[in-house]
């Protein structure tokens, strides 16, 4: 009997205490707010320093980006990658660090290095990628890496990259023609050897 | 509008009984008694009797009716939609139902029954506290008493035997 | 609507479709529902002589007496046929007859 | 004479269903609303982690540990550097061991917040719940400023650390410890002691601790058990041995030993010496260290194999490695803590109501990802 | 309506017990000790309730004395009853008694019924019986005297079976419980002959009646026999004795409670309030019936072994006393015996109890469950080992021997005297002094021999003898106090003369004239009695004298030996031992007869009227004329008796197939019968 | 009374064509126009209420917008809206397996039952559709309608959650009826009056006359009545019937669009006339709390619907603060709480009636 009426007791207690719990949240309601309005209100990115040279420093995992005036094809992203989604072809260059103006290939990097290869195919597969940033850290020339990166000024954070048709989440960063352009050239040489 | 009303309330009464003991599907006789319980209910009132209106809402379609459709439930296979059932002496049944309801119609036809036209009572309820309480004193025991007795008794068969 | 002899007719017509149901059906609830419209004929008519027959108040007790007995009988025959539903996994009334002999 | 039986039932709970936390499906036997038996059928998120493991070398295993357990992935990504250290005997240096206890620890919170609070959801307390996740958020903004990611990190290598911690990161974790702690009261005040879970969850799925003991349960599950068993006492690895906590088991507060109520309980305390290791170990932390000192240029173990085993959020994480001597691992089998507790859900569930069966489910904190991997 | 205090004192005297017995059934196993407390203590509260009344009655001493109070129960319009309380002397003394008694009862049973199963059972069921019985007592009215008089029915037939897992429990539950319905149907025949002439059930309004000579005669004669056989039912009077012995199948402190100082003296309760209209007539079959019972009782007791059965048959025999009294018109001294007896009687229950129990017990011990534990034959020598029970029991046994000094001396010499003066008057019914004195002779005899055989002499069972050891306080204290109260001393306050009625008693409960013209006045048998009283006084001290020196000089010196007593009385022995075949003679010519009957008129049918009358007939016919006969034969016989069982046979077989054993066809033929009723109706 | 109201009116406006039936029906029609009405703004209020609320409750803003377009109006206001014509041009699927007929008589029978309930609610002294005799008797009877179409609905689809979640919620709403009905006892038998305006009546004069505060035992009969209303509507923590973790969605499994609305609106006014019957009951209905101040008819419709939602608001604050209670508990609190305590509580007014009353 007596326990009959102390669990009607605690019963009470207890889920008046939880209600008193919930009505703090109700009146204090403007304070704890912790939902943001999307469209208008957008996450905060997180500033982040390492307490390297560069004021701020981004390791937001967003999507991938190549620069392809650096990229010298030399396929260490591609190996990295864990799913494969990463496709590199590479045509050998008629000559070493000369900028060839039909395919708007660049001759030398920002960093000075000289390509002796011609990018004619880098492919990003975006719906494959797993965000796992293994590409970025063995690239010799920093050209590739998630948007916010090192050159985070340079590329705006974004993570609204949806798209209506499933191919266009396939980013090809090779510059247009340069496959075709390359072919010519190369067989132009060809005949020429030949 | 009343008349029109009155005549509604009596065919949906009787028709929808008719589909209490016509209907081979048992959920849809128990739909259809909760109409003709509803009907009856309605006939109470230009009766007079809103009380009885009031225990006939809650105790035939709250409480009886549910009971039959949970006694429904619990007695066929639920998972399969069909319930049905079937009859038997179906003819000679309906032969002596009908005889039975003409020689009914017959006696309620032929009898000058004796009619009284009193004026409406305000409030029957309290009327009837009263004569429950008094006149009545006696039968309400036995009833509730019955009541009590049938709970039991409902409980007891329903019981595991352990 | 003014008349006795609608509400008498109207619960004739109750029972003997009660009685039908009764007589008819196999299924144990079913016959229950029949009995229910018996009842419920039998309700009518006190309900209509207490307004026409003089009855007065006296009529809404039986009333009254009579729905509750309507309650208990359900609820003690639903309790049996649910006890015949698990001694012979059928409710229909004609295969109870162990008591024929 | 007898009760009215319901006949028997198959009912099919899941793959699509609000209470299987995932795509879980639970073949369940009920006579009424009486359990009679449950077999659960795995595999719908199946993602062949043992076999993908074999095709890519050592470093690209680990974003495959991360969507194992997805709920507590710094753990998983901790129990696999972990084994590999081991494996090259490799030694990492304070700081990074200091900083991958405090992500650990904050793992730890962030999957027990989730936890209890879908735990309350289970049983139909909806706003628990959604303050846990609010708090949760709190810790992947942390994560997020560690390392980019909110949930898939990648963040612990072999050998180091992906990125060392950003500038601000400990005040800002102390700052967010500060707040938290009044919230786990808050979050005990209103779920663990009200009568209704009490009785909801008390006595309910009483999982004695012989069961647990042979069924190879661990974590939490095996704590509230009354089993006084967790790898970071018993066996510590990296630097647990340094701190100072308690290991929380279950005492039959509310009911039984190895209830329901217990398993969820034991969580809220964890929560509590989450937070103690956390300032013990961001107080210690030296400030000076290259977290990439340790590691290697190309990871290529010697031939041989490696057990290790580490106390996730769920229990026993084991990884067995064996290695050929390639950068390529010949085999990586995973021990999951998640599944032996699924395991042992038809032997405590069995003979409880419908409802119950899902709070047991609930209670046991199970996460697909890792059980089906 | 309940201006005096009484009343409030008689309505918790009423209601206490059973607030104890809904209490106990509902609660009794939860509470601790199993609730026996709360019985105790609801029965002690209407111990010093009744001691209260009594004590002022006794200040206030008005033999007048009566209040009343009553309330409509069922308003039926003209048919209305009441129930109501009524409060005089007698009411007061009766409720003292149950109440004195009950409680005790109550005390005793914590230690006798130790450890039963059904513990707070058996003092829900106590509390039960001692509300009716209070009931009963404080009745103003017939009809809620009558309620009552069931109830006490149920709640015996309750208490007698308790053990009902025995067999002879059982079975001695029902049986008292039928055989008191044969009372009752008299009982109920006399309550509806009076209402149907008076119009009312309360006393007063029938005391009214008769003395008005609105039912007179005939009609009052057969109410007043018809009310006395209600009293037969339960006081247990020949013919309707059979129940009592068996009742004590009960646990003995039930025995003590009901079957010797309460339930049974309900019978002589009644006789004494009715006795205002029982007619000349109807006291004459009230007498005989009493005195035959008082010897014929007596008779069977003498050779009674159980010494449980010797006190229930000794209880019947004193109650034949009492109704004999009646029946002679000192009711005062019926109902002053009652009182006496109720406290003797119910002491020697308590100490036989307290024997059993030892004895049980010690039997217990040497784990022998074939002996029976109340056969005296296997006891002996308990003097030294149960001292006090011995001594109470011995005090109690002189006051039913009417030993002088004691106070069954006191109420038994009244009724002899009044007897005596009965016969004075009436000389032709002589026989009633003789019952009386042969009945104190027998009296004498068996107590004596039932206390010789139990505690003295050389135990039966040596083996035993050690573990007989005296009874917890629980149960020595209602023997000591009970014993106690034999003595004369508390009956002749005001006077202690030992050797004479005359005490508070007498002038409170004074005898008031009957109201039946042509009566005998009480008075007049008063007057008579004081007259006889000396005479009566010396017979019976001579009768009881004798029969005790009888007892010990077969018993203690054994210089008649009882072996040849009996083998020498013949028929006569065998006869008391079996209780005059009393349960065999009713199995052989009641129960069995009517089982039989039915065989009997088919044989009767078949045998004699088929085979000798008709056939024989058609034999003689034949004799006669070959043709007569066989015409008789063939049409007579054959067609008409034959033919009609074999016709009803056929049609029987025929609509057998009606009877399908589906409700719903039995339905649909009610149904089709009703319509074709009705259509023959209309025509 | 209202109709009778209306027709007198019309008959007076139109002297010429004046006891017209015609003229009946319109004055029968309008009260249920209104009421309908009523009950679709009504339920656009307490939807939006649930949510806000939730949503505060669990530090969330719940739905906002800046302005009608895309963003559901200004501070959400326009989201019930939204979702209301969302569900009705929502594509209504009738499984192929279920029992169609009662599959589509289920959510009229339970909005039948929630609607007729309205019609005995009074908002004032004379602001109530019918006026009957047995008001309160009435709404329980009426109520109890809702059962056979949750059995039905569970039952018709088909579907084995379904099937739980209608018998769950049967078993439910007659247990839960029991003390309920014991509470209002209680307060029939101080007001002596089945009719709802006179159990008004009973409580003029002010706060303290009010029924809650009439002896000491009401408070425990008003939170019984209270939980037990609860459990009637089928909200948590007695939500068993739809309880989602469990049950998916219950009895409303395999409902969708339109009738899936009904689904929702019925259990939003029943809510509404649960609550209207416990403001009557107990809180003094339509009366003002302080004697003689803002007691006019317009204002007693104030009070009334202030009270009511009142009692909403609170049956929304306890849904998002508790657990849901398990079929056992659910019985056993019903049948071992709350009936023995209701029928103390019924003898122990009694006796205060008698003793101090």
């Amino acid at each position: 009997m007596i326990k009959y009426f102390s669990d009607i007791f605690t019963a009470v207690s207890t889920i008046a205490g939880g209600m008193f719990i919930t009505l703090t949240h109700l009146v204090k309601a403007k304070k704890g707010i912790a939902t943001l309005q999307y469209p208008e209100e957008r996450w905060p990115r997180p500033e982040r320093n390492i307490g390297f040279n560069s004021e701020s420093y981004n390791v937001i995992r967003s999507r991938l980006h190549v620069d392809m005036d650096d990229c010298i094809g030399c396929l260490k992203c591609e190996r990295a990658c864990p799913v494969d989604c990463i496709k590199i072809e590479t045509a050998k260059a008629p000559e070493r660090g000369e900028d060839i103006k039909d395919v708007k290939h660049v001759g030398i990097t920002t960093n000075g290095t000289r390509k002796a290869m011609v990018v004619t195919r880098f492919d990003i597969d975006m719906t494959e990628c797993c965000y796992c940033n293994l590409c970025t850290y063995p690239c010799p020339e920093e050209c590739i890496f998630m948007t916010g990166g090192p050159n985070g000024k340079k590329h705006p954070i974004d993570y609204e990259f949806s798209e209506p048709d499933r191919s266009d989440l396939i980013y090809r960063f090779a510059k247009p023609g340069t496959k075709e352009g390359m072919e010519n050239i190369l067989n132009e040489k060809s005949k020429v050897e030949a | 509008m009343a008349e029109i009303l009155f005549w509604f309330i009596a065919s949906l009464t009787v028709l929808s009984a008719a589909m209490v003991v016509l209907n081979n599907q048992l959920l849809y006789s128990a739909i259809a008694l909760l109409f003709t319980l509803f009907g009856v209910a309605g006939l109470y009132i230009y009766l007079w009797a809103d009380f009885i209106a009031g225990v006939q809402l809650l105790v035939y379609i709250g409480g009886i009716n549910v009971l039959i459709i949970f006694g429904i439930m619990l007695t066929n296979r639920i998972s399969s939609v069909r319930l049905s059932q079937t009859n038997i002496q179906q003819g000679f049944g309906g032969v002596i139902a009908l005889w039975l309801l003409i020689i009914i119609s017959l006696v309620i036809s032929k009898t000058p029954w004796y009619q009284v036209t009193s004026a409406e009572p305000s409030s029957t309820v309290r009327e009837v506290g009263t004569l429950l309480m008094t006149k009545y004193l006696l039968p309400f025991e036995a009833i509730s008493i019955l009541l009590l007795g049938a709970l039991i008794g409902a409980a007891l068969l329903s019981r595991e035997a352990s | 609507m003014d008349q006795l002899n609608n509400y008498l007719f109207i619960a004739a017509i109750l029972f003997s479709l009660g009685v039908f149901g009764v007589m008819t059906r196999r299924n144990g609830i079913a016959v229950l529902m029949g009995v229910e419209l018996i009842l419920n004929a039998a309700n009518l008519n006190f309900i209509a002589f207490s307004r026409f027959g003089g009855m007065n108040l006296d009529g809404h007790i039986f009333g009254l007496i009579v729905i509750v007995l309507a309650a208990a009988e359900a609820a003690v025959a639903l309790a049996i046929v649910i006890n015949i539903y698990n001694n012979l996994n059928t409710i229909n009334v004609d295969e109870a007859s162990m008591m024929k002999e | 004479m007898g009760v009215v039986h319901g006949e028997e039932m198959v009912l099919n709970i899941g793959p699509q269903h609000p209470a299987t936390h995932g795509v879980l499906r639970l073949q369940v036997r009920t006579d009424g609303e009486v359990v009679s038996q449950i077999t659960p059928y795995m595999g719908y998120l199946h993602r062949c982690f043992e076999k993908h493991s074999e095709n890519v070398t050592y470093e690209q295993v680990i974003p495959f540990t991360d969507r194992c357990d997805y709920l507590s992935s710094m753990s998983m990504n901790f129990g696999y550097v972990v084994a590999m250290e081991r494996l090259m005997e490799i030694k990492v240096n304070d700081r990074v061991e200091h900083i991958r206890v405090v992500m650990a620890e904050l793992q730890r919170i962030a999957s027990h917040l989730l936890c209890t609070g879908v735990f309350g959801l289970d049983l139909g307390a909806f706003t628990p719940f959604l303050w846990a996740l609010r708090d949760r958020e709190r810790i992947l903004d942390l994560f997020e400023l560690t390392c980019g990611a909110r949930l898939l990190y990648n963040y612990m290598w072999v050998g180091g650390l992906s990125h060392d911690i950003p500038v601000g990161f400990v005040e800002s974790t102390f700052e967010f410890l500060d707040y938290f702690e009044p919230k786990v009261d808050e979050l005990e005040n209103i779920l663990a002691h009200n009568k209704i879970l009490v009785e909801r969850s008390a006595d309910i799925g009483v999982m004695p601790k012989d069961v647990a003991i042979s069924y190879g349960v661990t974590g939490p599950n095996l704590r509230a058990s009354g089993v006084k068993w967790d790898l970071r006492k018993n066996d510590p690895y990296s630097i647990y041995d340094r701190f100072e906590f308690d290991v929380p088991i279950g005492e039959g507060q509310k009911g039984t030993v190895g209830d329901c109520w217990d398993r969820f309980y034991v969580r809220i305390i964890e929560i509590r010496e989450s937070v103690k290791i956390i300032r013990q170990a961001l107080a210690s932390m030296p400030k000076e260290g290259d977290v990439h000192q340790s590691l290697p240029k190309k990871i290529r173990p010697p031939k041989g194999s490696v057990y290790a085993r580490t106390e996730t959020p769920r229990g026993d994480l084991g990884y067995y490695i064996e290695s050929d001597g390639s950068p390529i691992p010949y085999r990586v089998k995973m021990r999951s803590p998640a599944f032996t507790a699924l395991s042992v859900l038809d032997e405590i569930g069995a003979g409880w109501l419908l409802s119950d069966v899902l709070a047991i489910l609930g209670s046991l904190d199970i996460v697909l990802g890792e059980i089906d991997r | 309506m309940m201006e005096h205090i009484f009343i409030h004192y008689s309505l918790f005297i009423l209601f206490l017990p059973l607030v104890a017995f809904v209490i106990q059934i509902f609660f009794g196993k939860r509470l601790p000790r199993e609730g026996d407390w709360v019985s105790i203590g609801a029965i002690s509260i209407t111990l010093v309730l009744a001691i209260n009344m009594f004590v002022q009655m006794l200040l206030d001493y008005d033999s007048d004395f009566s209040v009343e109070a009553s309330f409509v129960w069922l308003d039926m319009g003209a048919f209305n009853i009441r129930l109501g309380f009524l409060v005089d002397n007698i009411t007061i003394i009766m409720l003292l008694v149950v109440a004195l008694i009950s409680t005790c009862t109550h005390i005793f049973s914590t230690q006798y019924l130790k450890g039963d199963i059904r513990y707070s059972r058996y003092f829900g069921y106590l509390g039960l019986f001692t509300f009716s019985m209070n009931g009963i007592v404080l009745a103003n009215n017939l009809m809620s005297m009558y309620m009552f008089w069931e109830l006490v029915g149920v709640s015996s037939y309750l208490l007698i079976g308790h053990w009902f897992e025995k067999d002879s429990a059982a079975n001695a539950s029902k049986k008292a419980f039928l055989t008191n319905r044969v009372g009752d149907i008299g009982f109920f025949i006399g309550i509806m002959l009076i209402y149907s002439a008076v119009g009312s059930f309360a006393f007063t309004d029938v005391f009214d009646g008769v003395a008005s000579g609105v039912i007179a005669g005939t009609t009052l004669t057969l109410a007043g026999v018809g009310l006395f056989m209600g009293a037969m039912g339960k006081s247990s009077q020949f013919p309707l004795h059979i129940w009592l012995p068996d009742a004590m199948e009960g646990p003995t402190p039930v025995s003590a409670l009901m079957h010797a100082a309460t339930m049974v003296a309900a019978g002589v309760y009644l006789s004494v309030r009715i006795f205002p209209i029982l007619t000349p007539d109807a006291l004459l079959v009230v007498a005989y019936v009493g005195g035959f019972t008082a010897i014929f009782a007596a008779s069977i007791a003498i050779t009674q072994t159980d010494i449980k059965k010797v006190l229930a048959y000794s209880t019947v025999s004193q109650l034949g006393y009492m109704i004999l009294a009646v029946g002679t018109g000192v009711y005062t001294a019926a109902f002053f015996h009652l009182l006496t007896h109720a406290m003797f009687k119910a002491n020697l229950f308590y100490g036989s109890g307290s024997v059993i129990h030892s004895m049980h017990h010690a039997l217990h011990e040497k784990h022998d469950h074939e002996t029976d534990p109340q056969d005296m034959r296997n006891m002996g020598g308990f003097k030294d080992k149960m001292p006090i029970t011995y001594w109470s029991m011995l005090l109690s046994t002189m006051a039913i021997a009417g030993v002088p000094l004691f106070s069954g001396f006191l109420s038994k010499d009244a009724i002899l005297a009044g007897t005596l003066s009965f016969a004075m008057h009436h000389p032709e019914h002589f026989l009633l002094p003789l019952f009386g004195f042969g009945a104190a002779l027998m009296t004498a005899f068996y107590m004596f021999r039932m206390m010789f055989l139990t505690f003295h002499g050389e135990p039966k069972m040596p083996e035993l003898i050690d573990d007989i050891h005296e009874s917890p306080k629980e149960m020595t204290g209602p023997i000591v106090l009970l014993g106690a109260l034999s003595l004369f001393i508390w009956y002749t306050l005001p006077y202690f003369n030992p050797m004479s009625t005359h005490g508070w008693f007498t002038d409170l409960v004074v005898p008031k004239d009957a109201v039946v013209p042509g009566n005998l006045s009480a008075n007049e048998i008063e007057e008579g009695a004081h007259h006889a009283h000396y005479l009566a006084m010396y017979i019976s001290i001579a009768v009881a004298t004798l029969g005790i020196l009888l007892s010990w000089a077969t018993y203690i010196k054994k210089a008649v030996s009882a072996d040849q007593w009996s083998a020498r009385s013949g028929f006569l022995y065998n006869w008391s031992l079996n209780k005059y075949y009393f349960d065999e003679n009713y199995d052989r010519y009641i129960y069995q007869p009517t089982l039989r009957l039915a065989d009997k008129v088919a044989w009767i049918d078949w045998e004699l009227y088929d085979k000798y009358f008709i056939n024989g007939f058609g034999r003689l016919t034949n004799w006669a004329s070959k043709i007569t006969g066989k015409f008789d034969y063939d049409v007579i016989d054959q067609l008409l008796v034959d033919g009609t069982g074999r016709i009803s046979n056929l049609i029987g077989r025929k609509f057998k197939s009606i009877q399908t054993g589906k409700l719903q066809n039995y339905v649909l033929y009610v149904a089709a019968g009703v319509i074709i009723l009705m259509v023959i109706q209309s025509f | 009374m209202t109709v009778d109201f209306i027709f007198d009116g019309l008959n007076q406006l139109f002297p010429a064509v004046a006891g017209n039936d015609f003229f009946l029906i319109i004055a029968m029609l309008l009260p249920v126009a209104a009421l309908l009405g009523f009950i679709t703004i009504y339920g656009f209020g307490v939807i939006y209420s649930e949510i806000k609320v939730s949503s505060f409750i669990q530090d969330k803003t719940g739905p906002m917008g800046q302005g009608p377009g895309l963003h559901a109006g200004k501070w959400g206001l326009l989201q019930p809206v939204a979702d209301g014509i969302k569900l009705f041009i929502k594509e209504d699927i009738i499984p192929a397996s279920a029992d169609k007929p009662l599959f589509i008589l289920a959510p009229f029978l339970i909005f039948i039952g929630a609607l007729t309930a309205f019609i005995a609610v009074p908002f004032g002294e004379k602001i109530i559709i019918v006026d009957m005799n047995i008001g309160i008797f009435y709404i329980i009877g009426v109520g109890s309608l809702a059962v056979i179409a949750l059995i039905l609905a569970g039952w018709s689809s088909n579907n084995k959650w379904a099937l739980f979640g209608g018998m769950r919620s049967a078993a439910q709403i007659i247990s839960y009826e029991i003390p309920a009905g014991i509470s209002l006892v209680v307060v029939i038998m101080l007001a002596s009056s089945l009719n709802m305006q006179e159990i008004i009546a009973y409580q003029e004069g002010g706060l303290f006359n009010w029924i809650i505060f009439d002896n000491p035992f009401m408070p425990i009969v008003f939170v019984i009545f209270f939980i037990s209303a609860l459990a009637e509507t089928n909200r948590t923590p007695f939500d068993l019937p739809e309880s989602e973790s469990e049950l998916v969605a219950g009895f409303v499994t395999e409902y969708s669009g339109t009738r899936y609305a009904i689904f929702f609106l019925s259990e939003y006014a029943n809510m509404f006339v649960i609550s209207a019957v416990a403001a009557t009951a107990f809180l003094g209905g339509w009366q003002s709390p302080f004697e003689n101040f803002l007691n006019t008819p317009a204002w007693s419709v104030f009070w009334m619907i202030s009270k009511t939602f009142f009692l909403i608001f609170v049956m929304i604050w306890v849904r998002w603060t508790v657990p849901r209670l398990r079929v056992d508990q659910l019985m056993h609190l019903c049948w071992k709480v709350f009936i023995p305590i209701g029928l103390f509580n019924v003898f122990a007014v009694a006796i205060w009636i008698v003793v101090i009353g």
